[in-house]
């Protein structure tokens, strides 16, 4: 275990510098003087290469590269081009707004997806395992922000029920801040509520086809025990993986999403700032998001090992 | 060992008549996916729009970048099927010309990360070692650790807008998921035994990469594959929807619905209908997928 | 008091599908009774655990009892609806599979998945469920089963978790154990320990066994009786001494011939030629038909009934009246004095012990 | 028979036709890190040494996960041996590079277990072996067909089947299909790696006899590796008993069942269950598990189960030696 | 650069809207304020907050004419060279230091230093000195005359800071600003808010409102909903689609006012096919402005000729062309070019798309082919700078003074010259127009120099927007000037 988890962290570094270095390239490249950005039409060329010296912008890039991760390092994430605060600033506030967005839509989501999945895998061939496919099928090829177009003129526009964007964080106005959200988390959530039912649908379904689901049956055990003492739990297994790996897809959905109805989460800064050029504000949010998506995938996988007695946890690579 | 050959000499008979093959193969395949009726009905409306695409300029009533400023946001009616957009154009042509672009974006990304994933997931997979572990496997982790939006977004604002930038940053996007799938076949069945009969019998690494394990790991790579076309063309036109797709004036169902949301009460058409064209394709190449699926497990009858 | 356990009457079981109800049993009949083991032997496919499956009510969504009856203590199983069924199944009847790998839940600890046993079907509190389960382990032979019993299934040998598997069956005393294979998938030295472990507990707890195998030398090892099945259909029925010395089904006698034997040496194995036909082309008389050597025109056309003195029954025209009948319509081989020979013949290759 | 025992003397004076000497194959477990110290090996195959006569049959049995499989391949260099010599016609095969190991494929081939899993279910039979014929230039373009057509008829199947995929076929013809493969380049020695396992008894005696008519008519030797003594006894000449990766005894066939010299041999005839009419027979039954290849016991491994072990047993590794002429067993006690 | 579009809800008349008076005062702005320290401030948006947080030496009024603030009264002498300003008194900053005439050096040295690389050095390069006469009295000297002088300080370069505070925070002072305004910061949260309090101690009339809020909704629609049915009381920008809506809307007011900006399309008359002049006024007939400011603008911005809009005085009365299609193509026969086609490159907003598109069909009318090329802003300027362009689409934001709408856009290798468009009549007029001080006579001299550029046609002109300004029913005391500022002092509820 404890083997494990060394190597598992080391690694986790290794692929935390590779990202890095991905990022930091990227933005690198991305066509565009952020000086020139800053200073706007009027500048002069003084200006322009006074505050490219500011910004270190005429180091080579390796040097910038290093500069750049030391103060990572060490919590530093820089300064926003745009208004000088200080990224990690930035990213604070941000954050919760992610959060709320994130753990809202996870809670639709499971809320469509466990009884859709389990219904779909044990009625399968039924109407409802019909109508269960059809609805994880349509929830994965809805274009996200077309379904939030689509929410936004049904409830919005059209019956007038619901905001249709903007965020008041939760301390502020506690009801007026989860309606706010609850359009921007149904996008979210139909989402992952029909790849969590698709997944769970074939997961349970072959669990269900196991020896030891056989075996409950032979113990005297009716179905609804079957399926929630013995199949739920093994057929979570896999969808709680690969889910975990699928995080870093939903939180790309978020971006879109976030720009959709105006949620200022860290998805929405990071298509802001890459469109305006806003370098420092983009390595730090993209690593940011990097980040998470590298820890959420450990937690997952000590997770998995918890759930899963069979997976010990040794020092092997998947 | 020539003595072997002449052990027997029997006549060989060949009793009744043999099929070809393959052609028996292409029927129960055929027959397989024939049985799933959605599929059937996700490859028609594929096939249709493909058509559509192919042949637009037949199609279309209007031309796609014909402004008529008389006939601005004008609702669907007989002249406009789908109503006119902010420029008065007619919505009906141009979806019909965007699926040009869909389709495009689709197949062609998808074809990028195939032809990258492909090579480095069989020879990754098949060799291991130092590179595919502690190169390959962890450049994928990394990009994996990206959400795909993002790592899309960036592309496509390093490469510069544009349709074939907007392909190549999804490609690229899509790249390491295909490596990563490809790898993971490609260790299953290394260790299968019919890999090992084939090594046992003196056959060459690319001759059973490529004739023993590429066309047995097709099933999945398939699947992916078009499950990635349906992705794709939602990047594409997410992209499109972002500014960084498809450049005016050609129509993509993304730069479309971009501009109808933002006359969602003065002209909801105009976003509806490139996003219910986005969602059918996506849906049937989703349902095509699935078929295909059925038709290449030689388990279902 | 009767002394039959079970009893089986003329079973029919098939699955839907599209294209119809294929029908795989084809009027099974035999008894279990108490306290004996009954041994059903046959070749992969003939449908042994359809008919163990059946049985205990499990048969999948698409499988369904068409005709025929199972008397359980005089009740008729079949009719029983799942709720009743469960009732029955770990109580009264229990079973074992072949596959210990995967017949225990992988993600919960061997003593919770026999305690959930106790505590379906027995009214009692989780201390004593547990040191029921305890108890179990410590029955079939499980070494320091107080700590074993926190073990996952993972944690186990092969042997070991069959041994689990039949300490949770005969938790609650169970009057019948349906086996299904269950030492198959075992090395030898293991299974001869499952065996005699099975062997044992029978007696110890005066139960009716009915053993599902494919291994001859294992049924002749444990059973009391034997039933032969080929096909879907029962082909011989007789005690386990009666069967070896006399086999009288040329598939019964070409199963024993077929084996490679310790104690001799044989140059070439005698075989029965061709393979099962598929249920979807299943001849319309006697379905060994197509296999059998000494088959005459009509053994195409018309089903044997399964026949003789109690005790040993068997399911084919050469032991009926009608044989001399039809072998005069100019049947190739076959006469009386033919079918004498061959049961002789497959008496001296029946072992005869070491 | 007795000219055939004869004809095997003469043999043994000559060279083998394949020879192991110290043959080990360490597996190591928990990855390939930088950061794993503690590594562990499955000692799969451990200090086999044996030989095969040309025209020979010489069975392997052993229980699940004794190494038998990794020793077939060990000896195909399908994997690279850790240790030892494998000497194939006088020549030392584990040095071969991959182009002379390509062309050592003409000699030895394989045959395995799973009649599922070991047919490449993409191509038709006939694809699958003319690639084999092609490759190694068995027979000129020309002549394919009908070699292949030849070969089909040979394993018992029928030409047509050249058009045919593996799953249109049974279990039984699909393991014919497999030793067509491996007859393809005419070969002198097979392993076959429990290749009648999988089948049904009736099936199973098809193929046996099959194997044993191919033997003569190819002039083929085997190595035939099962779990199953009596099919072993039936085909083979001489016989190896393994455990945990080690040879416990070899000798002739007829030496071997009528004296077990080993405890573990002996334990193992007597758990087969056999059919009998008479009663059950006196058995003796192993306690406990096989031990994990993880860690095998010191000494002798077979002490932990072993009837007879005593304190040397479990201190001292006993010898692979001659007890009787022709006849090895690896035990302190036996044969004494 | 903002692509975000966003949704919308422009359905205003069944939503409620609150009308209640308050002492908080929400404004919506199309954009976060960057930061803010007015002598580095580089975004448009940032001139917002300022006019809460300082006071400019002087300001405009409705009519763009030069209005005391906090200097009370000043004299242009030495020929235009010399400035000398009378400062207010008593007035204080929010840090309790007072406001004199060191303090305006000290704010003047602060843009003039070349190590702070402050944006405002090059409005006010022209000045050599300044120099303190008296507590109250600075006079400010210029290298030469430079008429737009006073009108660079009716904004950011006229804003003044406290000294104190700059050198205690030094950098942070974006962060953490103080001024003389009416308002002080209380907090700011980026992205998110900044909230002002009322300043106890200004030197004016208190102001009537205690609080503002100043929210950035990048998304017009967002800030529009929020108007009309939620906390925002008054929003800068107004998406045109909206306007009408607005207008009828009966609890909104809807301000309009003529702008300072231009917009049009920047040529590149060193590369073909715009270094030759007939092609270049052929798209001057073949574009049909009045169908952009309906299609596009709702009306909201009208066809522009010159770089002076309306509201300036310096606006030419010359006719807008209407299209003309053939003549454009009898320019192009003239031209002897043959077939022209060019790239135009954009931002990609869906305003800027849907213009390009319209250019793109009504040139293709007189057989000129233009592709469309998006690019980011940042981007856009960049190539702008490095002259890697034939066509661009970029306009300005205008100044107060005419001079600031022109000089830097076609004096010959001006900053901004990226036509790189060089014509010694032009430049002698532009000079002209600097020295003098007398606005009817500059008048004619920018009457003279637009013609020539409609001539020349080095940029294609082609409408002003109108500025926009909504704000609840109650709102009031807001006055509309064409600087577009929203001046919280003299707001109040009513
Ligand atoms: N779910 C099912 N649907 C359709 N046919 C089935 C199903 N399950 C089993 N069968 C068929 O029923 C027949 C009998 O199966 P069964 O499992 O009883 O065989 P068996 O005698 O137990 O064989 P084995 O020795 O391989 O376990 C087989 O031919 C099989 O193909
Ligand atoms: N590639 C490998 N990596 C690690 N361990 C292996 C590998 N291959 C085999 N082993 C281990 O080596 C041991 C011997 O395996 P092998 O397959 O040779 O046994 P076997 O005698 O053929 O068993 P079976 O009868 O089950 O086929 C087993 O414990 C197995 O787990
Ligand atoms: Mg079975
Ligand atoms: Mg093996």
């Amino acid at each position: 275990m404890f083997s494990f988890l060394i190597r598992r962290i080391g690694l986790m570094f290794v692929i935390l510098f590779l990202v890095s270095i991905m990022i930091f390239s990227l933005v690198n490249v991305l066509p565009g003087d952020p000086a020139r950005l800053i200073l706007g039409q009027e500048a002069t060329p003084e200006a322009l290469e006074a505050l490219r010296v500011e910004m270190g912008l005429n180091d080579p890039l390796v040097v910038q590269y290093f500069h750049w991760i030391s103060n990572l390092i060490q919590g530093d994430f820089g300064n926003s081009v745009k208004d000088n605060t200080a990224v990690a600033d930035i990213l604070i506030a941000k954050i919760p707004v992610t959060l709320q967005l994130t753990i809202m839509s996870f809670i639709i989501a499971l809320l469509i997806a466990l009884p859709a999945g389990i219904i779909s895998a044990t009625r399968k061939g039924t109407l409802w395992d019909y109508s269960g496919t059809f609805f994880a099928l349509s929830g994965v090829s809805l274009p996200p922000f077309w379904l939030g177009i689509l929410l936004i003129y049904i409830f919005a526009v059209t019956l007038g029920w619901l905001p249709p964007s903007g965020y008041v964080s939760m301390k502020e106005d506690f009801v007026r801040s989860l309606t706010l959200m609850i359009l921007p988390a149904i996008t979210i959530g139909i989402r992952l509520s029909a790849e969590l039912t698709r997944m769970l649908r074939s997961s349970l379904l072959e669990v269900l086809h196991a020896d030891y689901i056989r075996t409950g049956y032979a113990k005297g055990l009716l179905e609804g025990a079957v399926i929630f003492k013995h199949a739920l739990k093994n057929a979570l297994i896999p969808v709680i993986t690969v889910s975990g790996l699928q995080m870093a897809t939903f939180l790309g959905g978020a971006v879109i999403t976030e720009t959709i109805f105006a949620v200022p989460g860290i998805g929405q800064l990071i298509v802001k700032s890459i469109l305006s050029r806003d370098f420092p504000v983009v390595q730090g949010a993209v690593m940011f998001m990097a980040f998470a998506v590298i820890i959420i995938n450990f937690l997952v996988d000590i997770a998995y090992s918890i759930l899963d007695p069979r997976i010990k946890l040794t020092g092997g690579t998947k | 060992m020539a003595q072997n050959l002449t052990v027997k000499n029997q006549e060989i008979q060949i009793q009744g008549k043999v099929e070809n093959p393959r052609v028996k193969m292409f029927k129960t395949m055929m027959g397989r996916l024939f049985q799933n009726k959605l599929a059937v009905v996700g490859g028609i409306f594929t096939f249709l729009l493909i058509f559509m695409a192919l042949f637009s300029q037949y199609i279309a009533p209007y031309e796609p970048t014909e402004q008529n400023y008389e006939l601005i946001m004008s609702p669907p009616s007989a002249d406009h099927w789908f109503g006119t957009d902010e420029l008065g154009r007619d919505i009906f042509s141009r979806v019909i010309y965007g699926a040009k672009v869909s389709l495009q974006a689709g197949l062609i990304s998808v074809g990028i990360a195939l032809a990258v994933g492909i090579p480095i997931g069989l020879i990754s997979g098949y060799y291991r070692g130092f590179w595919d572990e502690y190169v390959i496997m962890r450049i994928t982790d990394a990009m994996l650790a990206f959400p795909p939006l993002v790592l899309a977004l960036s592309l496509a604002a390093v490469l510069g807008a544009g349709l074939k930038n907007a392909m190549i940053a999804i490609g690229i996007v899509l790249t390491p998921n295909f490596i990563r799938l490809i790898r993971a076949e490609v260790l299953a069945h290394r260790e299968r035994e019919y890999v090992e009969a084939g090594r046992a019998t003196g056959l060459r690494d690319w001759r059973i990469l490529l004739h023993h394990i590429l066309p047995n790991t097709m099933a999945p790579i398939m699947v992916q594959a078009t499950l990635a076309i349906a992705g794709a063309i939602i990047s594409e036109a997410s992209l499109s929807y972002l500014g960084l797709g498809t450049q005016p004036p050609t129509p993509s169902w993304g730069s479309m619905l971009a501009a109808g949301q933002g006359y969602l009460e003065l002209a909801p058409w105009m976003a509806l209908f490139p996003g219910v064209f986005i969602f059918l394709t996506v849906m049937s190449i989703n349902l095509f997928g699935d078929g295909i699926r059925d038709m290449l497990d030689p388990k279902l009858k | 008091m009767t002394t039959t356990q079970l009893e089986v009457k003329n079973l029919h079981v098939g699955f839907k599908s599209k294209k119809g109800f294929t029908t795989i049993l084809n009027g099974v009949d035999f008894t279990v009774k108490k306290g004996e083991t009954l041994c059903i032997v046959g070749e992969s496919g003939c449908g042994k655990s359809l008919t163990s499956l059946s049985i205990m009510g499990l048969l999948p969504k698409t499988g369904q009892i068409s005709e025929g009856q199972i008397l359980f203590n005089g009740e008729d199983l079949s009719t029983k609806n799942q709720k009743e069924m469960s009732k029955i199944r770990g109580k009264e009847i229990s079973m074992i599979f072949q596959e210990p790998m995967t017949s225990l839940n992988p993600v919960q600890t061997v003593g919770k998945q026999i305690e959930e046993v106790v505590r379906i079907h027995q009214k009692v509190g989780k201390k004593e469920a547990r040191e029921k389960a305890i108890d179990m382990l410590r029955l079939v032979g499980i070494p320091a089963p107080e700590k074993r019993i926190d073990n996952y299934p993972h944690e186990m040998s092969g042997g070991m978790r069959q041994r689990v598997m039949i300490a949770m069956a005969l938790t609650c005393n169970p009057k019948l154990l349906i086996a299904d294979e269950p030492t198959t998938a075992l090395d030898v030295t293991i299974q001869a320990q499952i065996l005699e472990l099975m062997d044992r507990l029978k007696t110890e707890l005066d139960m009716s066994i009915m053993m599902i195998t494919h291994d001859l030398g294992v049924v002749s090892e444990i059973a009391d009786r034997v039933l032969v099945m080929y096909a879907g259909k029962v082909v011989e029925y007789s005690d386990v001494k009666t069967l070896f010395k006399k086999p009288k089904h040329p598939y019964t006698q070409g199963l024993i011939e077929s084996i490679p034997k310790l104690n001799e040496e044989q140059d070439e194995l005698p075989i029965i030629k061709g393979s099962v036909p598929s249920p979807e082309n299943m001849p319309k008389g006697c379905r060994f038909s197509t296999r059998c050597k000494f088959a005459a025109p009509a053994c195409f056309e018309k089903l044997p009934e399964l026949v003789g003195e109690e005790g040993h029954k068997v399911s084919c025209w050469m032991y009926t009246d009608e044989w001399e009948k039809m072998t005069n319509h100019g049947g190739e081989a076959g006469n009386v004095s033919q079918r004498e020979t061959t049961a002789a013949a497959a008496a001296a290759a029946a072992p005869t012990g070491s | 028979m007795l000219a055939k025992e004869k004809q095997q003397q003469q043999q043994q004076q000559q060279q083998p036709l394949l020879e192991v000497k110290g043959l080990k194959k360490y597996f190591s477990t928990g990855g390939t890190g930088f950061l794993n110290k503690n590594k562990k090996y499955v000692k799969a195959v451990d200090d086999l040494s044996f030989y095969v006569n040309e025209g020979e049959t010489l069975g392997i049995v052993g229980e699940s996960g004794c190494g038998k499989s990794t020793m077939g391949r060990a000896i195909l260099q399908l994997q690279k041996p850790t240790e030892g010599q494998v000497l194939f016609q006088g020549k030392d095969i584990s040095k071969f590079n991959a182009k002379q190991i390509r062309e050592l494929r003409k000699d030895i081939q394989i045959i395995f277990q799973d009649p599922f899993g070991s047919l490449n279910q993409r191509m038709t039979v006939g694809s699958m072996l003319s690639e084999i014929v092609r490759v190694h230039k068995i027979v000129p373009k020309k002549e394919e067909l009908k070699y292949i057509q030849q070969l089909l008829q040979d394993v018992g199947l029928n030409p047509e089947h050249y058009w045919r995929y593996p799953h249109e076929f049974s279990g039984g013809q699909r393991q014919r299909i497999s030793i067509a493969r491996a007859l393809a380049v005419q070969p002198k020695l097979i392993v076959c790696d429990e290749a009648v396992s999988a089948l049904d008894v009736s099936v199973q005696a098809q193929v046996l006899n099959l194997l044993q008519k191919l033997k003569n008519d190819y002039h083929l030797t085997y190595i035939f590796i099962s779990h199953d003594l009596s099919v072993v006894k039936h085909i083979s000449d001489r016989v190896g008993v393994m455990y945990l990766g080690k040879m416990m005894e070899l000798s002739n066939k007829h030496m071997m069942y009528e004296n077990p010299l080993h405890p573990y041999t002996k334990a193992l005839f007597s758990a087969i269950p056999e059919v009998t009419t008479e009663g059950k027979k006196q058995r003796v039954i192993l306690k406990g598990d096989v031990p994990s290849p993880l860690d095998i016991p010191t000494g002798c491994c077979f002490h932990t189960r072993c009837p007879l072990a005593t304190d040397k047993c479990k201190m001292e590794m006993p010898e692979f030696r001659e007890a009787e002429k022709g006849h090895f067993v690896a035990c302190h006690y036996a044969g004494v | 650069n903002d692509a975000s579009t966003g949704s919308k809800e422009t359905k205003t008349s069944g939503s409620k809207t609150k009308l209640e008076s308050k002492d908080t005062l929400v404004i919506g702005l199309d954009d976060d304020p960057p930061q803010l320290d007015p002598h580095m401030s580089s975004a448009a948006v940032d001139r917002q907050t300022f006019q809460s947080l300082y006071n400019k030496l002087v300001d405009v009024d409705e009519n763009l004419d030069i209005i005391p603030e906090l200097a009370k009264e000043w004299k242009i002498t030495d020929e235009g060279k010399t400035y000398t300003f009378k400062l207010q008194e008593n007035v204080v900053f929010h840090d309790g230091t007072p406001f004199n005439a060191e303090a305006v050096k000290f704010n003047f040295e602060r843009m003039l230093d070349p190590d702070m690389g402050s944006p405002r050095k090059s409005e006010i390069a022209s000045v050599s000195e300044v120099n303190v006469k008296g507590d109250y009295e600075i006079e400010i000297k210029l290298k030469e005359p430079y008429a737009p002088f006073l009108a660079a300080l009716t904004d950011r370069a006229g804003m003044m800071v406290s000294p104190t505070a700059v050198k205690e925070s030094g950098k942070d002072f974006a962060n953490k600003p103080v001024g003389t305004g009416p308002y002080q910061l209380e907090e700011r949260v980026t992205q998110s808010h900044i909230n002002l309090t009322r300043f106890e101690d200004y030197w004016r009339e208190e102001p009537k409102i205690k609080k503002i809020v100043i929210k950035p909704f990048s998304d017009a629609d967002v800030r529009v909903t929020n108007l009309v049915s939620g906390d925002l009381d008054i929003i800068n920008k107004v998406a045109y689609k909206d306007l009408e809506d607005l207008r009828n809307n009966e609890n909104i007011t809807l301000l309009e006012k003529d702008s300072l900006m231009f917009q049009g399309i920047q040529l590149n008359t060193k590369v073909a096919p715009f270094d030759n002049k007939k092609v270049r006024q052929a798209l001057n007939y073949a574009i049909d402005r009045e169908a952009i400011t309906k299609v596009v603008f709702h009306g909201g911005a009208v066809p522009a000729i010159s770089a002076f809009p309306s509201s300036s005085w310096a606006s030419p009365d010359m006719e807008v062309p209407k299209v003309d299609v053939e003549k454009a193509k009898a320019l192009l026969k003239e031209s002897g070019v043959g077939k022209v086609s060019f790239t135009l490159k954009i931002t990609p907003k869906p305003e800027e798309q849907q213009i390009a598109q319209m250019l793109q069909s009504m040139l293709k009318a007189a057989d000129i082919d233009m592709e469309i090329e998006m690019v980011e802003f940042g981007t856009l300027l960049e190539q702008q700078d490095n002259g890697e362009f034939t066509a661009l689409r970029l306009g300005w934001s205008g100044r107060t003074d005419p001079d600031g709408n022109i000089y830097s856009w076609f004096y010959t290798d001006a900053p901004l010259n990226k036509s790189f468009y060089s014509d010694a009549k032009v430049d002698e007029l532009l000079t002209n127009a600097r020295i003098n001080s007398d606005q009817e006579e500059r008048a004619k001299l920018y009457k003279e120099v637009s013609e020539i550029l409609f001539e020349d046609a080095p940029y294609i002109f082609l409408y002003h927007e109108k500025d926009y300004k909504a704000m609840k029913k109650n709102v009031k005391g807001f006055n509309h000037i064409s600087d577009t500022m929203i001046r919280t002092e003299t707001m109040y509820f009513e």
